[in-house]
């Protein structure tokens, strides 16, 4: 039959192939804005003006009195240190609080997730009009006679308060994207396991620890995971409350290439925030596959 | 348990926990709220009531401070943001919606290692890739350019509309489609009438989701544009300088379409934030 | 309209054998059920049919054209789907007429149609509403009006009734039968359910593991199973099986079953013959067994006694389990009845009715 | 995600369909423009990019009211582009190299232009003959003439001067006048202003002295343009010296008296409003809105000298016009109109930027230009003036900025060791002259 054979050859040539073609334009863009960009960084790391390799770029990241790569490491991990535990807490608490059904919950949930769509520059600039000081907070507690002169939230000297106040706003703005996790995470445990608990007479306590974090184990793992990854990312709300106060590490990315014009220090500060990212990515991959693999087994 | 409390009146502890509850929940949402509101406030805000340390709350407004903001290239900014947005949508968009058609529809070879691939690609900060793409786009000509900025952004969003539509066609159910071939439909014609009808609402969501995605932007924009800011990175570069009530007032224009979007696309905003980072 | 002919149909998805060569043949005008167990193959070989799946290997000819790599577009075919697939963005009326509008029929033209699909599945009354404001029942008809509106060579039914409630699924049973008998489509319908298929069926494809068991009329998958599969799987309660050994015993042959041996009638002896000392699968359906006081007088049978071990009284049947030794047996008698669980009870069953399969194929010896 | 009945029903297609269609709309419109703003330069349109003007106040007067009034008197179109020093380096750079020049006009500093001139990237602007009715000073003159050619017109000067909240005249240490400080007379030292600043301390409890020390402050022109000339007589060769320890020892005392908040602070206008300081230092065009709003208030003084004489920078600003400018005639018609006498009024009135032309100089009008005025003037009067420039470091300017502004959070904010520090930065100061090999800028130079 040959018209047959025909047909079944062009069919399959089509219909085997079309998800290929349909995914090939996007993954192709994605392997060539990243993967050029990572090469070129690279290059640009460990070669000068002349394009010749050194490693010039690395020495002064590592021993320049004008690098400051120690501290914005040092920054970074410290904000994450600080800034993830609270969040995490928060949304925990949070999620708890907005699975129970009331009135008004919807609303509440929307108000909750509100920061999601908030950028980190508007979010600093919201906190900054809070703590400045000639922000809400300062009059409010001046005008309640709490205290005579403002507190100061800003300025290098007061780096302290500066690291406050980024605490502060990233834990508004950032903690929507932990509630999120969390919250769909508590949504997918089935009431039942907890009304069973119930039933038998377990204790809020008893159900939160023996029924409920055990059934949240993942969505906690995978949203720490991703708070992590996102803090060694953290520039825009830095930038507007601390400058170069307070360096984290994209943020000295940001100057050395625009203020200064060092491309292969910045280049190399973007090599490094890559790195730890893939790092922390590959941990959160290989954690997600098994979790898919045993949701694709289950279903 | 005391046999007074079956069937009788509850207890104080039930109407004490209630308030409780209650307080909680409001503390919450007036710490979300609280910011949003007096940034808003004090970017309407006359200088001297913003000045004054009697005035927690201003009492006198104006529409000054946003003028003043938009003269000094606020609103060329503006217009560059919602130029590059715009792009980043169209062009994730005829990018992404195919390959989330191809990952909710069909089953095919290595599905599963490119799923992952494109969900490791969306943990990617692509933030980073800002700083050599400089050199790359002096070299083509796209430095400090709109379409420059969106091509990173679309780099950003590609990941995030890949499996954000995937999940949407996915909702719609296959057998609507397989009822359109049946009836005479071919593949493209059955996307066109069928799914893509049934897809729109969410499609919207996430086209709204990517446009609040570029708008909000910061590194890429500031590190890729000397003269054509978008907004973020006008304010961040420019505005930082300006008294106060300017910036307040920058932020206020920051957030606005965010929560005007966020209100139009509320009840898919769980639920996509729940694919984009799961 | 068509005869649909599938021969050696093999569908692979990865490494699972979905179908392993399926030859059917459905005449024109027809009402074939595909009956079988979930995973059987059913769905996959009527997607086939439709075009929604490329077998790999195998043809499907509607009449004389083949059709096995067509698109389903090309194919005239409709179907109805277990979830009716009515497209929720529509009206019921431009549901029904979408397939007209594709195929450009003329507007005055299926205006026409619509209307008189709707008054057969008697939807008139909702033609302008959205498919969300309606029952399942009601999108049910929505789906079958969409799917007879073209006049397809062949009707595809996939479940159609599996959504509804219980009395609605009867009834819409007899509906569609009638409807097809009227329009006369060559229909393939696909189900797991034995009832819908002995009552719609004009012939009953019995599937299992991808592959077909038997193909008859309802009649004869129910009383001449062609092997122990459809002899399992028709019928309710399930046949009962037990494995016996033919024995000859002075000269005549003898089932022997555990804890009971049958003397077989003539007819019987002659295809046994060849079976002396081995062992076979016996079955009886519990509804050709009879407690003793209710054996119909003329009944040439074989008495068993057990003790009652369970009762299921359903009101218009009561359901028997008897303990014989190790094996359960079920019995079903019509009408409701008192026993006592732990009593004894001896039954009657009708020989005639026995069937006897072979152990290492399972095909039906008697 | 579930489409379910509600939640299609929550965004309706009808909504759906609104929002694209808005999107669609803002797409082409937005390409309109931006086709319209990159691709349809009229032969009319110039494009005059400026370091200078760019804060986003005096970028809105240039457009709205100069260059409206630009245009309504010669029909020309000017697109004013604001950018970085570095920025226009680059810009101007890879402009030239590629032989597309874009720009028309360069407003920039001195350094820059000096640089650009010595690549030879800018017109011999005495080809397009003289400025009628209006004198340039000679120094300003001598300053534009580099590389052989007319390199710039000067268009504005500034500097950097004190303001003094007059209540602050109430708490002036023991023999020093008010005179004094005006005046700029020898008592008027960096000694002088440290007793000051510790008298306000001891007295009021507050501290009151300012400087725009933060992100994007220009506290760093202060290190480098004032403390080190007046402590070592030179801006950098002197970096690393034992004079330049006797200064930071210095600033180190005189930073416990200086409101903490500076680090914050990008332009000392509002903390001067807000009272929050009343000793400022700061550009003139950063603090003349605090002078304008309430010039009874305010005085500005020269800055006190130190031991090598009194240190300050003078910042001219030049028009150039680049080779291979795209319409040369029409900028030079734009030069001609920013160097009017009335329209350099304008811009001091409205930026705090000092005219170059002395007609313009007469017309100052009274009040708070006033009051600024005749500080920059008692500043460059005042005995042992030592002028310094910005040096032209193109894309090391940062560089340079961020050793002088390393140096001083380590020794000031962080306490550390002063010599160890100098002695760290010196080498890499000095490198940045040796790499770019721009000439040490006065008064190391002279």
């Amino acid at each position: 039959m040959n018209s047959s054979d025909q047909n079944r050859k062009s069919f399959s040539i089509i219909e085997r192939y079309l998800p290929y073609f349909l995914i090939a334009p996007a993954l192709s863009y994605l392997l060539f804005f990243i993967g050029y960009p990572l090469t070129q960084g690279i290059i640009l790391a460990f070669t000068d003006s002349r394009g010749h390799f050194t490693l010039a770029h690395i020495n002064y990241l590592l021993y320049s009195p004008q690098s400051l790569f120690y501290a914005a490491l040092k920054n970074t991990l410290m904000l994450a240190a600080v800034i993830i535990p609270i969040q995490v807490m928060i949304a925990l608490g949070l999620s708890l609080l907005l699975s129970s059904s009331f009135v008004g919950r919807d609303l509440a949930l929307y108000i909750v997730i509100i920061p999601l769509t908030i950028s980190d520059v508007a979010g600093g600039l919201i906190w900054y009009s809070m703590l400045s000081t000639n922000g809400f907070f300062n009059k409010f507690l001046m005008a309640a006679g709490l205290i005579h002169s403002p507190i100061h939230f800003f300025g290098y000297q007061y780096r302290a308060m500066e690291f406050l106040a980024i605490v502060l706003a990233e834990v508004w703005r950032a903690t929507a994207i932990v509630f999120v996790i969390i919250f769909a995470g508590l949504q997918m445990i089935s009431r039942e396991y907890i009304e069973a608990a119930e039933v038998f007479g377990a204790s809020t306590w008893v159900k939160l620890r023996h029924i409920i974090f055990p059934m949240l184990k993942p969505s906690l793992q995978s949203a720490l995971l991703i708070r992590t990854l996102f803090a060694f990312q953290v520039f825009g709300v830095v930038m507007v409350l601390a400058g170069r106060d307070i360096p984290v590490l994209a943020g000295e990315a940001y100057y050395e290439q625009t203020e200064l014009y060092h491309y292969g220090v910045a280049a190399l500060y973007a090599i490094i925030i890559a790195a730890i990212s893939v790092i922390i990515g590959y941990i959160y991959i290989k954690m997600f596959k098994a979790q898919y693999i045993r949701e694709v087994g289950a279903g | 348990m005391s046999r007074t409390e079956i069937g009788g009146r509850p207890p104080l502890r039930y109407y004490l926990s209630k308030i409780l509850f209650a307080g909680i929940v409001l503390i919450a949402c007036s710490w979300i709220l609280l910011p949003i509101v007096i940034s808003a406030l004090y970017a309407f805000s006359t200088p001297k009531d913003f000045y004054s340390p009697k005035e927690v709350i201003p009492l006198h407004y104006t529409f000054a401070n946003i003028k003043e903001l938009l003269d000094l290239g606020a609103a060329r900014a503006t217009m560059n943001s919602v130029i590059v947005a715009c792009m980043t949508v169209v062009f994730s968009f005829i990018l992404g919606l195919p390959a989330g058609y191809a990952f909710a529809r069909f089953a095919f070879k290595g599905k599963d290692s490119l799923k992952l691939l494109i969900i490791g690609l969306r943990m990617f900060p692509m933030l980073v890739i800002a700083v050599p793409l400089v050199t790359l786009y002096i070299r083509l000509g796209l430095n400090d350019t709109l379409l420059g900025v969106a091509l990173a952004h679309t780099t950003m969003a590609l990941p995030f509309v890949i499996l954000i539509t995937s999940s949407i066609f996915v909702s719609v159910p296959i057998e609507l489609e397989e009822a359109a071939f049946v009836f005479g439909l071919d593949r493209t014609q059955t996307f066109l009438r069928i799914t893509l009808p049934l897809a729109l609402p969410g499609l919207t969501a996430a086209a709204i989701f990517t446009f609040i995605m570029s708008w909000n932007e910061v590194f890429m924009a500031a590190v890729l544009t000397l003269t054509n800011r978008t907004l973020p990175a006008f304010i961040l570069t420019s505005a930082m300088a300006a008294p106060d009530f300017i910036k307040f007032a920058a932020s206020f224009i920051m957030i606005l379409p965010a929560l005007i979007f966020v209100f139009i696309a509320r009840k898919y905003l769980i639920s996509m934030w729940g694919i984009t980072i799961r | 309209m068509v005869d649909v002919r599938l021969v050696g149909l093999v569908k692979r998805f990865g490494k699972t054998v979905a179908l392993r060569g399926i030859d059917l043949d459905v005449r024109d005008g027809e009402f074939v059920v595909l009956l079988g167990p979930s995973g059987c193959g059913k769905t996959t070989t009527l997607r086939i049919v439709a075009g929604l799946e490329k077998p790999d290997e195998g043809h499907v000819f509607f009449g004389d054209r083949e059709v096995t790599y067509l698109p389903p577009k090309d194919r005239n075919v409709s179907m109805v789907f277990q979830s009716y697939a009515v497209w929720p963005h529509m009206k019921v009326k431009d549901n029904i007429a979408f397939p007209l509008r594709i195929r450009k029929v003329p507007e005055d033209e299926v205006q026409r149609r619509v209307k008189w699909a709707a008054e057969l599945l008697q939807i008139e009354t909702l033609l302008e509403r959205y498919p969300h404001q309606l029952s399942g029942g009601q999108r049910q008809r929505v789906a079958v009006a969409r799917a007879i509106v073209i006049e397809p060579d062949v009707l595809l039914m996939d479940e159609p009734l599996s959504n509804l409630d219980a009395l609605l699924r009867v009834k819409m049973r007899s509906e569609l039968k009638k409807l097809q008998r009227r329009i006369g489509v060559t229909t393939i319908y696909v189900t797991h359910d034995q009832v819908e298929a002995m009552t719609m069926g004009d012939r009953i494809a019995v599937m299992n593991a991808g592959k077909i068991m038997q193909v008859g009329t309802p009649e004869d998958i129910y009383l001449r199973p062609a092997n122990i599969f459809v002899g399992g799987f028709v019928g309710s309660p399930q046949m009962n099986f037990f494995d016996a050994t033919v024995t000859e015993k002075d000269g005549k042959l003898i089932l022997e079953g555990p804890g009971f041996s049958i003397p077989l009638m003539e007819d019987q002896v002659s295809v046994l013959k060849d079976y002396v000392g081995k062992t076979v699968i016996a079955g009886i359906r519990p509804e050709h067994m009879f407690p003793k006081d209710l054996a119909p007088p003329k009944l040439k049978g074989v008495e068993i006694t057990g003790d009652i071990d369970f009762v299921e009284a359903l009101g218009s049947d009561t359901i028997i389990h008897l303990r014989v030794g190790e094996k359960i047996l079920v019995i079903k008698v019509s009408g409701s009845h008192h026993y006592k669980i732990g009593s004894k009870l001896t039954v009657v069953f009708d020989l005639s009715k026995l069937h006897v399969f072979r152990k290492d194929s399972g095909e039906a010896i008697i | 995600m579930r489409l379910s009945r509600n939640t299609r029903k929550a965004i309706s297609k009808a909504a759906a369909g609104v929002i694209v269609a808005i999107i669609v709309i803002v797409i082409a419109a937005g390409v309109g423009y931006w086709y319209y703003t990159t691709q349809q330069r009229g032969p009319t349109k110039i494009i005059w990019a400026s370091t200078q003007l760019v804060p986003p106040e005096e970028q809105s007067f240039v457009k709205g009211t100069l260059l409206a009034d630009f245009k309504k008197k010669t029909g020309i179109d000017v697109e004013f582009v604001g950018m970085s020093y570095s920025q226009m380096i680059t810009r101007i750079t890879s402009e030239e190299q590629a032989g597309k020049v874009t720009i028309s006009l360069i407003g920039d500093l001195h350094g820059d232009l000096d640089m650009m001139a010595s690549k030879g990237y800018l017109m011999d602007l005495s080809k397009f003959g003289t400025l009628p009715g209006r004198t340039f000073p000679k120094v300003l003159m001598n300053y534009a003439k580099l590389h052989g050619i007319q390199a710039y017109i000067p268009w504005m000067t500034a500097t950097y001067v004190m303001v003094i909240n007059k209540k602050a005249f109430k708490y002036l240490p023991p023999g020093l006048t008010e005179e004094d400080v005006i005046k700029g007379t020898s008592k008027w030292t960096y000694d002088a202003l440290l007793a000051w600043a510790k008298n306000l301390y001891e007295k009021t409890g507050k501290k009151l002295l300012g400087f725009p020390a933060g992100p994007h402050g220009l506290f760093v022109r202060f290190l480098h343009g004032y403390l080190y000339p007046a402590f070592t007589g030179a801006q950098v060769k002197n970096f690393d010296s034992p004079d330049a320890v006797k200064m930071w020892q210095y600033l180190k005392k005189l930073w416990q008296y200086v409101n903490p908040a500076s680090t914050t602070w990008d332009a000392m206008a509002d903390p001067l409003l807000k009272g929050q300081v009343w000793i400022a230092w700061d550009h003139t065009a950063r603090i003349k809105d605090a002078i304008e709003q309430e010039p009874n208030q305010f005085v500005v003084v020269p800055v006190p000298q130190g031991p090598k004489g009194r240190g300050f920078i003078l910042v001219v600003a030049g028009l150039a016009i680049p080779k291979n400018a795209p319409n040369p005639k029409a900028a030079w018609k734009l030069i001609d109109y920013l160097t009017q006498p009335s329209t350099q009024v304008e811009v001091l009135k409205k930026t705090g930027f000092f005219p170059t032309v002395q007609e313009a100089s007469k017309s100052i009008p009274s009040g708070a230009l006033k009051v600024l005025a005749e500080g920059v003037n008692a500043q460059l009067n005042a005995p042992n003036a030592l002028v310094a420039m910005i040096p032209s470091l193109g894309s090391k300017s940062g560089d340079f900025k961020s050793i002088y502004i390393t140096a001083f959070r380590r020794i000031v904010l962080q306490g550390e060791d002063i010599q160890k520090v100098l002695s760290e930065l010196g080498p890499q100061l000095m490198k940045l002259f040796k790499e770019t090999g721009a000439p040490l800028p006065p008064p190391d130079s002279g």
